[in-house]
């Protein structure tokens, strides 16, 4: 597909051609004043001419809530008395509202790709990613808690956007990824991308290959048996010290958990899904009271092998992008970058 | 390389104690703190062994109240005994636990409620100089990568790859611990470092004054931006030692008081609801403002509450263990006096008065 | 139609709820509109009981306790009166109109003064208007038909 | 693509069967007629059964494909969902969903083969299931045992069937209670205990066994005693599930779910996952 140089004002002209047809959405950096807007809290609704930007790093809030959102309303039904529909579901119908999500970063664009895998048949999240477009911006600073390459990923990628802008000196490189992206685009006069700019970003992504080393290990933490990882010692430091909050789970762009409940309130009722932490207690608790997970090591473990063993199991990729997120929100300071390492210095040890 | 620092100092002291009473056998564990993989963080470790001893670290980035950890952590070296089983009557072993102003006072309310043993803990008494935001330090450096912070007595130097600044360290100590009036531990069986003398504060409720001062809809609007963005993670709740209810409130299905879901109203609820379960036992340590990964100002709340406790009931949380419990326990002769006018009761003598001497310099860092 | 305010009154049955039935059945001014629970005791009353009230749109709500003088369970319910108090400065605090929570725990009446003070109750509530804040309201939603 | 809409059925009767009440039969029919055409399931499977403004909840199935366009559900009171369950009238309305669940291979590995079904508890609706299956094509199948305890007589599920089944003369049943209790003349003693004692030898042979942990914990040692082996051993494991589809991870034990690749397993499969379950 086609890569086009584009110029600042260029680009705002762009975002404002935009605003005309679709529903805009930018990080948001400060509490917003009324309530998380179309439940996507971390992001907002820009109109037309207003300022936004970008923060270094990974956004605040990752893109998860787009395409899974807290709460998804699955069905609504009446239990009013003498309701002629009484306790039928209904469907709620599917928004096709085309929405942008500007300023998508590399590794919240791998996450969307990520979930896909298991949401492939989850007729919601696929309705989702059909009006959602992601316009990206590749990354020229690498924070100290990013981890992305170690993961496979690169702050220079741009798999799973629909347009990737990378900073150059006196403007963006605008690649078209996809049909969704070509329409964004259509009608507007751009120049192409000269060949030294095109060898510029080539240089970019070249730089960053994958660490060989690292990733390596990474494959044979994957082969690894299970029984070698659960019976890890290292569980139970950080068991010991895990608060059990969902803190990661919640800013993770790839924990995907839910739990599914009836709300009713006055007579109408709605079955909506929304966020779960295995973090939680009851997450996996028995009606009986029994749980099997009863014990926060138990519970710790089960979110690291998650992501690092038992999603690669039956996916292939780790559930993980490199974000930072969780490493820098976490109130303990749990930093899943060490359980990496120990994880891997476990698979070494015969 | 400079002179040792204060925390320093009380870095070696705390490795020297924790090695003499694992040694000994006097603790099986030790609550304290390991150094974090992150600049301005620390983990919260349970020493066991004598190697682990030399992980321990004290600085001003110790937010999280250990006091959370401790019930947990008795039950952990308890002698295995079936459930069915009457309890060993033999002596238990015992925990040492690091305490500040703060989080001894809530050791004290765990003693109070009967969590927690009074002979099975050995309080390590550390007093509290202020512990440092984080978040303050980030805001201080918009859009820049924190790589590292090297603390000094009165000051931070943050580097960045391509800055370095000092600042004031008070400038950006919590809002808690800058208006804190007992910054030393209440409950101490050995005390490391010099103590802090309690501090003279005028205005320790002032954040709340401000608030109160507005207009309804004023308050009303504040509420309702502030908890906007929650994420319902439970990070205050499971953070805060007062919050141990085997199913929280939230999770109940019979009946399901909230419901689950990011809702306006359900956050706000549980808000109000976690705050009040506090009231009169919150010491205002501050971990649950300092883990929110939104930012929240869920203090507010409690810091109101705690307000209210003292003025109408004359009580501050924790501050004696051998005092009732203010909301559930009361001399019966104030039943007499609620009854008659329904007027607050008067400031009572329990109330511990700043001292007049108090150290007017920790307060400039 | 002038619009009425949807009431609960939590009251304690060994010594406020004497002929209250009738009190909100037959001379109450707004009859329907007030609902009456119960409680053996006004120390049973938590307040999850009162946020859900006002979580399911109740737009005034009355916690009725009654005398600590004869109650066998006096000194609970002072703990739950101090309780209160904090409770109703708190969502004062946060923005809730100041009397949509309103605690009475006066010493033992016959229900007609518990009916005046509904009415009065109501009253006040009336002026405050219908409740808004903390007010769970489920958006509507568009279905398949 | 999957679904979370529940087809809408009602209720044709409802049996209580034990004396506390505690276990109800549901009799299902679907509202329309193409749900009813397009439905399919296989003994040991489960479905999600839903009450508007309560949830849903996973419950066995206990009737067999073979036995006609009516599901059964026993349904224990237990929680949220299935207390409001068992408030519910006959003719009246409710959600499911499915089935959800891989089943016992009656037709693949089973098939052929002398079947030895032993349930404790109310664990037996699924073996209901299967035993229905296999009695409608009972040439397909050789020796039948079916080991059954409960509690107390009173507890004891579908005692119409029990009685018919003892008729039959095809299948050895041994239907047990845990202690001796006036007017109950059968065996008397723990499952594990009479499965000791009555137990086939393992040639080619397959087990179900359902019931809570500990059952299953006893049962075991006198099976391996004369031969028996994991890989012949059906077990059907319990976690708690919400979505039904494999996406919600509730029940993960290990990287397996037990709502999709569950949750039938052998003992050898369920040996290899960690103990979470």
């Amino acid at each position: 597909m086609q890569t086009w140089m584009i110029s600042p004002v260029e680009l705002d002209g762009l975002i404002q051609q935009w605003q005309k047809s679709y529903a805009v959405y930018v990080p948001a950096l400060s509490k917003p004043a009324t309530a998380a807007t179309d439940c996507a809290p971390g992001w907002r609704r820009i109109n037309a001419g207003e300022p936004w930007t970008l923060p270094v790093g990974p956004t605040p809030a990752s893109v998860k809530s787009f395409y899974f959102p807290q709460p998804e309303i699955l069905m609504t039904f009446h239990l009013e008395e003498n309701h002629p529909d009484k306790g039928v579901m209904r469907e709620p119908l599917k928004s096709h509202e085309m929405q942008v999500v500007l300023g998508v970063r590399p590794c919240d664009a791998a996450s969307v790709l990520l979930n896909q895998l298991p949401f492939t048949e989850d007729p919601l999240f696929m309705a989702k990613c059909q009006r959602t477009a992601l316009v990206g911006f590749t990354c020229t600073t690498r924070l100290s808690t990013c981890f992305c390459t170690e993961m496979g990923g690169s702050p220079h990628h741009c798999a799973g956007l629909d347009l990737a802008l990378s900073p150059l000196q006196n403007g963006f490189l605008l690649e078209v990824l996809s049909e969704k992206g070509e329409t964004l685009v259509a009608g507007c006069k751009l120049v192409p991308a000269s060949e030294s700019d095109l060898a510029v970003l080539a240089d970019r992504r070249q730089g960053q290959g994958a660490t060989s080393s690292y990733s390596s290990q990474l494959e044979v933490l994957k082969a690894c048996a299970l029984s070698r990882l659960y019976d890890a010692p290292m569980w139970q430091e950080l068991g010991e010290a895990c608060i059990n909050c969902g803190a990661c789970t919640f800013i993770c762009p790839t924990c995907f958990c839910f739990d599914m409940q009836d709300e009713v309130v006055q007579g109408q009722g709605r079955r909506i899904r929304y966020w779960d932490s295995c973090m939680f207690p009851l997450y996996s608790q028995h009606t009986s009271g029994h749980n099997p997970r009863g014990k926060k090591l138990q519970r710790t473990r089960n979110r690291f092998l998650h992501k690092l063993k038992y999603f690669p199991d039956r996916f292939g990729p780790f559930s993980c992008v490199g974000c930072g997120r969780c490493i820098g929100d976490c109130p303990v300071n749990i930093d899943i970058r060490e359980v990496l390492n120990d994880l891997v210095r476990r698979t070494e040890l015969e | 390389m400079n002179m040792a620092t204060i925390n320093d100092q009380i870095t070696d002291e705390i490795r020297k104690e924790a090695r003499r009473l694992l040694k000994t056998g006097e603790v099986a564990a030790l609550i304290g703190y390991a150094a974090g993989s992150l600049p301005m963080t620390v983990k919260p470790l349970v020493v066991r062994c004598l190697e682990d001893c030399e992980r321990l670290v004290w600085n001003t980035f110790c937010v999280l109240n250990l006091a959370t950890y401790l019930p947990e952590v008795l039950s952990s070296v308890e002698t295995p005994y079936d459930p069915r089983d009457p309890r060993p009557e033999e002596p238990q072993a015992k925990v040492a636990i690091l305490a500040t102003g703060c989080w001894s006072r809530n050791i004290v309310i765990q003693i109070q409620e009967k969590r927690v043993d009074r002979e099975r803990v050995v309080v390590i008494g550390v007093g509290s100089r202020g512990m440092v935001s984080r978040a303050k330090v980030k805001a201080l450096f918009p859009e820049k990568d924190i790589l590292t912070v090297d603390e000094g007595d009165h000051e931070l130097v943050v580097h960045g790859a391509d800055f370095t600044e000092t600042i004031n360290r008070w400038a950006v100590v919590r809002d808690n611990c800058q208006t804190c009036a007992h910054p030393d531990p209440v409950l101490v069986d050995i005390r490391i470092g010099e103590p802090v003398s309690e501090r003279k504060n005028p205005h320790p409720f002032q954040q709340v004054e401000l608030l109160e001062q507005r207009s309804s809809e004023e308050r009303w609007a504040w509420f309702t931006a502030e908890f906007s963005t929650c994420i319902r993670c439970y990070a205050c709740r499971n953070v805060c030692p007062l919050c141990y209810c085997p199913t929280c409130f939230v999770d109940d299905a019979r009946p399901q008081w909230l419901g689950k879901s990011l809702d306006a109203v359900d956050t706000g609820l549980f808000h109000v609801l976690r705050a009040f379960h506090c009231a009169g036992r919150c010491t205002d340590c501050g971990a649950c403002e300092s883990v929110c990964p939104m930012g929240i100002n869920m203090r507010m709340l409690t810091k109101k509450l705690n307000k209210d406790v003292r003025d109408l009931y004359g009580i501050e949380a924790g501050m004696e263990p051998e005092a009732p419990l203010p909301l559930t326990t009361f001399p019966l002769a104030s039943v007499e006096f609620i009854v008659a006018d329904l007027a607050p009761l008067p400031a009572a003598a329990r109330i511990v008065q700043p001292s007049s001497e108090g150290d007017e310099s920790c307060k400039h860092g | 139609m002038s619009w009425e305010p949807g009431i609960v009154v939590f009251c304690c049955s060994e010594c406020r709820c004497t002929g209250v039935e009738e009190a909100a059945g037959s001379n109450c001014k707004a009859p329907c509109n007030v609902r009456i629970v119960r409680v053996p005791c006004a120390s049973l009353i938590s307040e999850y009981m009162i946020m859900s009230a006002l979580r399911s749109g109740a737009d005034g709500i009355l916690v009725a306790g009654g005398s600590f003088d004869d109650c066998h369970s006096a000194g609970e319910k002072v703990g739950d009166h101090r309780r209160f108090v904090l409770l109703e400065n708190l969502l004062e605090f946060i923005g809730v109109e100041p009397g949509r929570v309103h605690l009475s725990w006066e010493s033992a009446s016959p229900g007609d003064q518990l009916r005046v003070l509904i009415e009065n109750f109501t009253e006040e509530v009336k002026a405050l208007g219908p409740a808004s804040k903390l007010v769970k309201q489920l958006e509507p939603v568009q279905v398949v038909e | 693509m999957i679904s979370y809409m529940p087809y809408p059925v009602r209720i044709d009767d409802i049996v209580v069967e034990t004396e506390d009440g505690s276990l109800k039969t549901f009799t299902l029919a679907f509202e329309q007629e193409r749900h009813q055409k397009a439905w399919q399931h296989v003994p040991g499977q489960f479905v999600m059964l839903s009450v508007a403004g309560a949830g849903e909840a996973p419950v066995g199935l206990a009737s067999s494909p073979t036995e006609g366009e009516r599901l059964l559900c026993t349904v224990n009171r237990a929680g949220l969902v299935t207390t409001a369950l068992h408030q519910l009238k006959v003719g009246d309305r409710l959600g499911l969903r499915g089935p959800i669940g891989n089943g016992f291979p009656l037709d693949r590995e089973m098939k052929g083969k002398n079947l030895v079904m032993i349930a404790g508890g109310f664990a037996v609706t699924i073996l209901r299931a299967a035993l229905m299956s296999v009695l409608a094509r009972r040439q397909d199948y050789g020796r039948i045992t079916f080991i059954y305890g409960a509690r107390t007589p009173g507890m004891l599920l579908y005692h119409e069937e029990l009685r018919q089944w003892a008729q039959r003369g095809d299948i050895d049943l041994y239907v047990t209670i845990d202690r001796e209790a006036p007017g109950w003349a059968g065996l008397v003693g723990f499952v594990p205990t009479i499965a000791a004692q009555v137990a086939p030898p393992p040639t080619n042979s397959v087990a179900l066994i359902c019931g809570p942990p500990i059952m299953i914990k006893f049962t075991m040692p006198p099976l391996e005693a004369i031969g028996w082996t994991d890989d012949q051993v059906y077990l059907s494991l319990e976690n708690r599930m919400k979505c039904g589809q494999g996406l919600c991870c509730h029940c993960n034990v290990g990287p397996t779910l037990v709502c999709k690749d569950g949750p039938v397993f052998t003992r050898a499969q369920v040996k290899r996952l960690p103990l979470e379950y």
